[in-house]
């Protein structure tokens, strides 16, 4: 056993003390036609051979090439203190502090980072974590049916489309979900269409419960929050904002232009990318929807001497307590995951955070302008912070080849959602500020290396067609 | 050694200085922003606490040792398999090949991490004797959500919409109703029966052309395997319902009982549970969900398809229309995965029969010493847990299960899961999960015993307990009252004193 | 949180039990050992203890709980400069291309660590001014046994073997007499003057043909510089004896003196108090040297070399043979000096000065404030630390430095270093360092003045203190009289308590 | 300032407190004509910048290379609970141990290692730990001296070349060190020559404090230690063992076989090569000499509660209290990795070690039958652990071009003992519990390739020179 600490020995003494013989005595209660067949699977493993197995599996991975990809997960720089702060056994092998005496440490974290991102998204009560970004934005859906006794919200297209697969899922059971369409051309191009949010809003048979609007969207653009946001209450619609945390420290919150729920990915803040997990979900709202939100929350009490102290609170949400008449069915969440980004923000601070999202912007203009130099133009005209799409002729062609090139360039659009037209053959690409001078330099020479032999290649394909 | 003084640490917005901290990164050039439109910007910065590293790190440092954790002593939550977690999974998790993996990078670059997720469902696969396995919910309670959608969209594809009941046993673990809940259905609960299983009357009266789905949680969140399983399913099929399983339990019995090959439909797995990858404070898990044949199309997407030269690629948007799309972005948690699947491989198929003969054996063995002197409401052998009560105490001595779980705490022992399941009177669910040693268990059995005389002879002591941890019983009613769930500067008699 | 029934932890031994554990490698081959002869085998297999990795985790997880250390707080030990130590420097020394480097690996295949090493070298000659500087000595201690080497080879090289006699002031440290003597030299004791200077006319009585060198610490021990530094260096090198400084304290005075340009011969780093390397409970560190011109040809080997085509190299054996050959195996501590290096770069020459006006800054604003209760010796400006005393407050109330150091303890602090220097009555060394914060220095200030007041009102406490340690003051008598050196299972009489 | 506090506030207050205007005020003390020239250095450098310059620094040392490297220093596994209990910042944040009542963790841990490694070596007294394993054998040289009075010692030509050129330096002044030679030829060649033993003991003139020999020796051989102690005592001197720690699980220990001191290197008890240090200098000593050992004791005695509980004793040999008395100039020591080898060997326990040492062995065996299958030869024919010198032909090009195949060929003997012509043209080469069979295969095959070409080659320059 790798790690079982049971000899022989000591299973006898067990066995002895219980008067059996075998531990096959304690599964007789198992019907004996319905006893497992043999488990067949490989190993045991030492662990030396185990670790060169899972050494050989990551080298197979190439996260060696400079990547442009972000979509939703971006690289930062996550300074070494986060990750070696959480490899303390305290923190990760510890569980959800139903004991608040003997589990203060987790639940001053959590109320703080509770304060920490009700600074940034400017709204009063966050929870104490969801499982990502999407189910986040899900339960924030759910939240305003809850609240207004609607069963129907808008959901603007320009957010991350694998969210809004996940609110689809969420909703099937009877709840609606109609698209808002983006607007097609003109400077509003690739942001959420606000006349068609009036009409869809107009609707009285079926009143909205809440409208969703990413900032920035998908796409990278900004959206007219605050335009969004008084369409939605004038319908008596609650507005939820999906946001990206970095972004908040230069872009205006979801308090300030008037959000009620404030749902996003917290991946940004320090998490590594990790191929997909554990990420972290953020979830936050007014004061007037406390009650309603699902997930942990920790409040700042005082215990029986009047000392300062953190316990979980307004429990009568979670299921544990109300079983089917719970907020929610998260049980587990993505504490430390939580834990990492407070740590990360600590370190950084306020000043480092706006440095990130303004560096961000930076590189991201010097990718435009080394693009568009050799011929992969903007798709969209309105303001972005660090994401943009492109054009680029065979797009997921070149998007292959460029690999070969060291280069990851972005997202082929066209994948992700084929069913925009506009967007075949457009990549989406992003910088940070980790992004190199370097890689800009060899993703611009690598793309205009395929293009040209792009262009060889069509004529000659052309050619041929003659 | 957290410092006495510091104990009661002050928050990091306590901690903060303006102008202190940062530089991290160079400076962006002052005309970074200027194509933000103004409208778009933010007016007042955050008010985020300014700290220099060596203060982040010391204020970190100090509250986790305010923590109790399975690295520092004995954790036997029931329900929670509070198991140790190889150091090992957390190194392999960290190798930058699998840390710094974009989730939308194209398959070609991802065959490693690919290859693994194919596998770890393979062996999923085995260990429950289920057809295929999606690994997409992030933990268990999102697992049976995506069951429960499974049954939904499974029932609707027979045309068969009139199924809007889903029955629950009472001592089920509470994300199932809440699950079924979320999921649009009227959840019925079945009662137990006095030996603790399922009320089979009960049961069969409740089933019915209603009835989408039974919630099972086998072994039972009483640490009791369900004897009467085999008659049940038939029944459930029988009714035309589809049967879950919450597999959260299964540290109980693998190698011992594939819920696939008995018949069960879908299931979840707690892979930071049974598995071992770390609770995290609260998470994060991983609850991938097998399905037999019946729900195979509906699985959630993308799934990890192999190819016949033996490369792995995801499912491309739209290729598999029966599924019920996504329950989050991307694959899963892949990071925790990783770790479940270095621990699979370390135990291989003796191991993992080994890890659930060795919980069992710890469970009974701690159920026989701990009923020296508690109520054991169900005195028959056990799975990997057990329900001890100390209803006997309170009538005698007035001291409840809470005082004497607060009493555990002085004697060095993370307190069990108490009051749950709710049907058992001052229940307390004991899980000592197999990597605990025989002298741990022993030790715990000891101390538990020594508080039911301490009931007796000084239930004063008990009551006021805990006396050694960093804090005493907390206010929990005005926490609820007057909810203070964010850190502002307050004036002093606004807030507790920080020590 | 370390429990409280465990703060007081089992040894690894009593933890054992046969049979557990192991299995993190595959077996061998039953006949990997035949061609081994008996005659060279062992007998009787180490009696080691057998755990598990779950008990190794506990086990080392609680013992460190009961560690002071700078991650959890303030620790003013005198002359050990306990600063931050930088965590991307522990995460730098794990890049597996460094941390998996073999010492004996040929140049070609290590030049990215030559290239550190070089540039480090270049680094730590333009802090002190020095022509070049060897990384090998392991410690301040090593590298002082270099620099005193490199003088004797220096004197036989011009045939000058009468020198036998190294001078060192009576504040300095310990280890320059203690080397001295381990290169076979006398020591000869120069007293200090009633400014904590060196006693100039002491010095140049001491002063002869048969004085190979000088020691010394500058600033001093007692946080002074040596103000008439130039005048001794000029009568040094006119009585044909070099100059050694113990550059240990060079925290004090980066980008303000140079050692090299003010005159002196040959000098260490401390990079473990400088520049921040972990002290990791008593090491490692690493203690390079520096050298003028007279002493370059004696360095120890091998050095690191660039050729014109920019690639790095080893000296090889034998190629420079007035060296005085080597202190140790291979380079040096390497993985001290990639974090030495990151520490410096991230600093650059603006940052290293800034590091000692504040470290600076802060010793005395804290000198100030702790005078507000304390006798202050030498009264004027100190450098990075300070001597206060308490030979007063002994005088008026019995009570001693080292009770104060003890009470320092419940209030949540590391003592200072005490009775250090020796030539000081109750002495302590105060060194707050330039990563404490002025709140934590005014509290540390105000534990002390709170202290003192103590010392007057209820004398006992302190004298009994530490109240709130993990344990009480130790029994070093018996300790040193029937010393206990390692575990042997023993009878309980022979044996303190477990707790 | 990347780590510090102050902000210019905080500065002012200091400065206004002092009643001085600028921090130059409190430097006056510096002789005006002797303050520093500016610091004219690289940086200061964000951690962003800094990480990518160390990454790229580190990715130029190549560790990728099949590895047959030994030579005092040895891949082994380490299990990563080692480093991930030695990052926490209770053990590597704190110094040495001078406050007992809040150090205890330091303490306990330091006398579990001097137990530990008391049994491995069968001696009494562990020191708590020196700078490396070549200056713990010098100390154990000088103690031979101090504990007999005498100022001579005799070292096997067969210890590590750089603990010799170690111990020749600490011996510099007054006290002599002569080399033992070398069994030249017949079933002992290469390791100490007894019968030149006896004569170098037999000089009256000049008594012998200690002998010093390896097991196994340089060249990976075993020496016959019980002959060199008997021959040692007879002359009345001191016999010091350099040990391998991991090969104590199969070997017969010093304290068997009669030394009196053992020293050596504790590298290999899970310690990363990292090109040289921080490694762990073991000494250890019967319980006569232990008022001679230098370095740190820790003791176990009780406070003033009589609890159990660790302390630092018998410091009077130390510098700091005895100054130009002391047993030796140690101050700071390796304690960090007297802390990981603990670890080590907790984790992996006796049989675990044991299992080390034995794959090892069976992993060499199968090394010398692939090499000698591909024509190169063993130099020695005595009985080896995992280490051991082959003869191969113009071996140190052999070698070079063998780390364009990817393999690292050992170490060529010549270079570090260039005056043993018996050594000329052979590699010394050893092998782990790591070393896989895939390794040997490609160093097999790779070394018959150039061999091969090597031979070609040589014909070439024959037929050129006829
Ligand atoms: C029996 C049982 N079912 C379901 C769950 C829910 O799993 P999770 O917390 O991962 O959502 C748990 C665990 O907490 C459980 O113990
Ligand atoms: C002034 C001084 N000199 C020399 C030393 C010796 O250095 P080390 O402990 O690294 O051997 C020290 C430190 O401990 C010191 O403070």
């Amino acid at each position: 056993m790798p790690y079982g600490p049971h000899t022989a020995g000591d299973r006898e003494r067990m066995l002895a003390a219980l008067g059996i013989e075998s531990v096959d005595a304690l599964f007789a209660d198992i019907p004996e036609n319905l006893r497992a067949s043999q488990l067949d699977l490989p190993g045991p493993e030492p662990e030396l051979e185990l670790a060169a197995r899972l050494t050989g599996l990551a080298a197979r991975n190439r996260t060696d090439l400079a990547s442009f990809l972000g979509a939703g997960v971006y690289r930062h720089w996550s300074p070494p203190n986060v990750d070696q702060l959480l490899l303390r056994g305290e923190w990760y092998t510890a569980y959800t502090p139903y004991q608040p005496e003997i589990s203060q440490g987790t639940l001053q974290s959590i109320y703080e980072y509770e304060s920490l991102l009700a600074e940034l998204v400017d709204l009063d009560v966050v929870s104490a974590s969801h499982y990502d970004g999407a189910a986040a934005t899900a339960e924030a859906g759910l939240m305003t049916c809850r609240a207004t006794r609607r069963e129907r919200i808008l959901v603007s297209k320009a957010v991350h489309p694998h969210y809004r697969q996940t609110i689809a899922a969420y909703f099937g059971a009877g709840l609606e979900v109609d698209d808002i369409p983006l607007v097609v051309d003109g400077d509003a191009a690739g942001t959420t269409d606000l006349e068609a949010l009036e009409r869809l809003l107009g609707d009285e048979d079926r009143p909205v419960a809440g409208v969703i609007a990413g900032q920035p969207n998908f796409l990278g653009l900004l959206e007219p929050m605050a335009a969004i946001g008084r369409l939605a209450h004038a319908a008596g619609a609650l507005f939820v904002s999906v946001i990206e945390p970095v972004s908040l420290a230069v872009l205006a919150p979801p308090g300030a232009y008037g959000a009620d729920i404030a749902a996003g990915e917290g991946q940004p803040l320090g998490i590594p990318a990790q191929y997909g997990g554990p990420y972290l979900g953020i979830l936050a709202s007014t004061d007037a929807l406390v009650r309603q939100i699902p997930g942990r929350l920790v409040g700042m009490t005082s215990d029986v001497k009047g000392r300062r102290a953190y316990v979980m609170t307004m429990r009568a949400r979670e299921q544990d307590i109300r079983r089917d008449k719970a907020a929610s069915n998260i049980c587990t969440n993505q504490a430390l995951l939580a834990l990492a980004a407070s740590i990360y923000l600590a370190t950084i601070g306020p000043h480092g955070l706006r440095d990130v999202a303004a560096q961000g912007a930076a590189r991201a203009a010097r990718l435009e302008t080394a693009l568009a130099a050799v011929g992969a133009h903007r798709v969209h005209p309105g303001p972005y912070l660090n994401e943009f799409a492109v054009h680029v002729p065979d797009a997921r062609a070149v998007h292959r080849r460029l690999i070969e090139r060291g280069v990851l360039a972005g997202l082929v659009l066209g994948d992700i959602l084929p069913d925009e037209p506009s967007l075949a053959d457009t990549l989406l690409v992003c910088a940070t500020e980790v992004t190199t001078d370097r890689e800009i330099e060899q993703f611009a020479a690598a793309l205009a290396a395929e293009l040209s032999s792009h262009d060889v290649a069509t004529h000659t394909e052309l050619e041929v067609a003659r | 050694m957290t410092v006495v003084g510091e104990q009661l640490q002050p928050t990091l917005f306590e901690r903060s200085r303006p102008g202190r901290g940062g530089d991290k990164i160079p400076h962006p050039p002052k005309d970074a922003l200027d194509r933000i439109p103004a409208a778009a910007r933010r007016v007042t910065p955050p008010a985020l606490p300014e700290l220099n590293e060596p203060e982040v790190v010391r204020h970190y440092t100090n509250l986790s040792q305010l923590n109790y954790a399975i690295d520092t002593g004995f954790y036997p939550l029931g329900s929670c398999t509070m198991k140790f977690n190889p150091k090992l999974n957390e190194w392999a998790a960290r190798l930058p090949g699998f840390a710094s993996l974009h989730p939308l990078a194209p398959d070609s670059v991802a065959q490693g991490t690919l290859q693994l997720l194919w596998e770890l469902e393979g062996i999923l696969a085995e260990v429950s004797g289920m057809k295929a396995v999606s690994l997409q919910p992030a933990a268990g309670a999102q697992g049976e959500l995506c069951g429960i959608l499974m049954i939904r969209a499974y029932h609707r594809s027979r045309g068969d919409t009139e199924r809007d009941e889903v029955l629950v046993p009472d001592s089920s673990h509470g994300t199932n109703p809440a699950t079924a809940s979320m999921a649009g259905f009227k959840t019925i609960t079945i009662p137990s029966a006095a030996d603790g299983g399922v009320d089979v009357e009960a049961f069969e009266a409740a089933l019915g052309p209603r009835t989408a789905a039974v919630m099972i949680t086998n072994p039972s969140t009483l640490g009791l395997f369900e004897q009467r399983i085999g008659h049940l399913l038939e029944h459930v099929h029988a009714a035309g319902a589809l049967a879950y399983m919450d597999g959260a339990n299964l540290n109980a019995i693998l190698g011992r009982f594939k819920p696939g090959e008995a018949g069960f439909d879908v299931m979840h797995f707690n892979v930071h549970k049974t598995f071992s990858t770390p609770h995290g404070g609260g998470g994060p898990g991983a609850g991938p969900v097998g399905v037999g044949e019946t729900l195979l199309p509906f699985l959630p997407s993308p799934r990890v398809l192999r190819a016949d030269d033996g490369t792995f690629r995801l499912e491309v948007v739209g290729e598999r229309p029966t599924s019920i799309g996504r329950l989050r972005s991307f694959v899963g948690n892949t990071g925790v995965l990783v770790r479940a699947y270095a621990y699979l491989r370390a135990h291989g198929g003796t191991g993992l029969k080994q890890v659930s003969d060795d919980a069992v054996l710890a469970a009974n063995y701690l159920r026989k010493r701990v009923g020296e002197a508690y109520d054991i409401p169900f005195d028959r052998a056990c799975k990997h847990e057990f329900v001890a009560s100390a209803a006997g105490i309170k009538k005698r001595t007035g001291v409840r299960t809470l005082d004497i779980a607060k009493r555990l705490i002085d004697h060095g022992y993370h307190p069990p899961t108490i009051y749950f399941p709710l049907t058992v009177e001052e229940g307390m669910l004991i899980e000592p999960t197999e990597t605990e040693s025989v002298e741990t268990l022993d030790a715990f059995a000891d101390a538990l015993i020594a508080i039911a005389a301490e009931c007796e002879s000084d239930p004063e002591l008990v009551k006021s307990a805990p006396h050694d941890a960093p804090v005493g019983r907390l206010d929990e009613a005005t926490a609820a009252r007057q909810p203070n769930l964010r850190w502002r500067p307050m004036a002093g008699a606004e807030m507790p004193c920080p020590d």
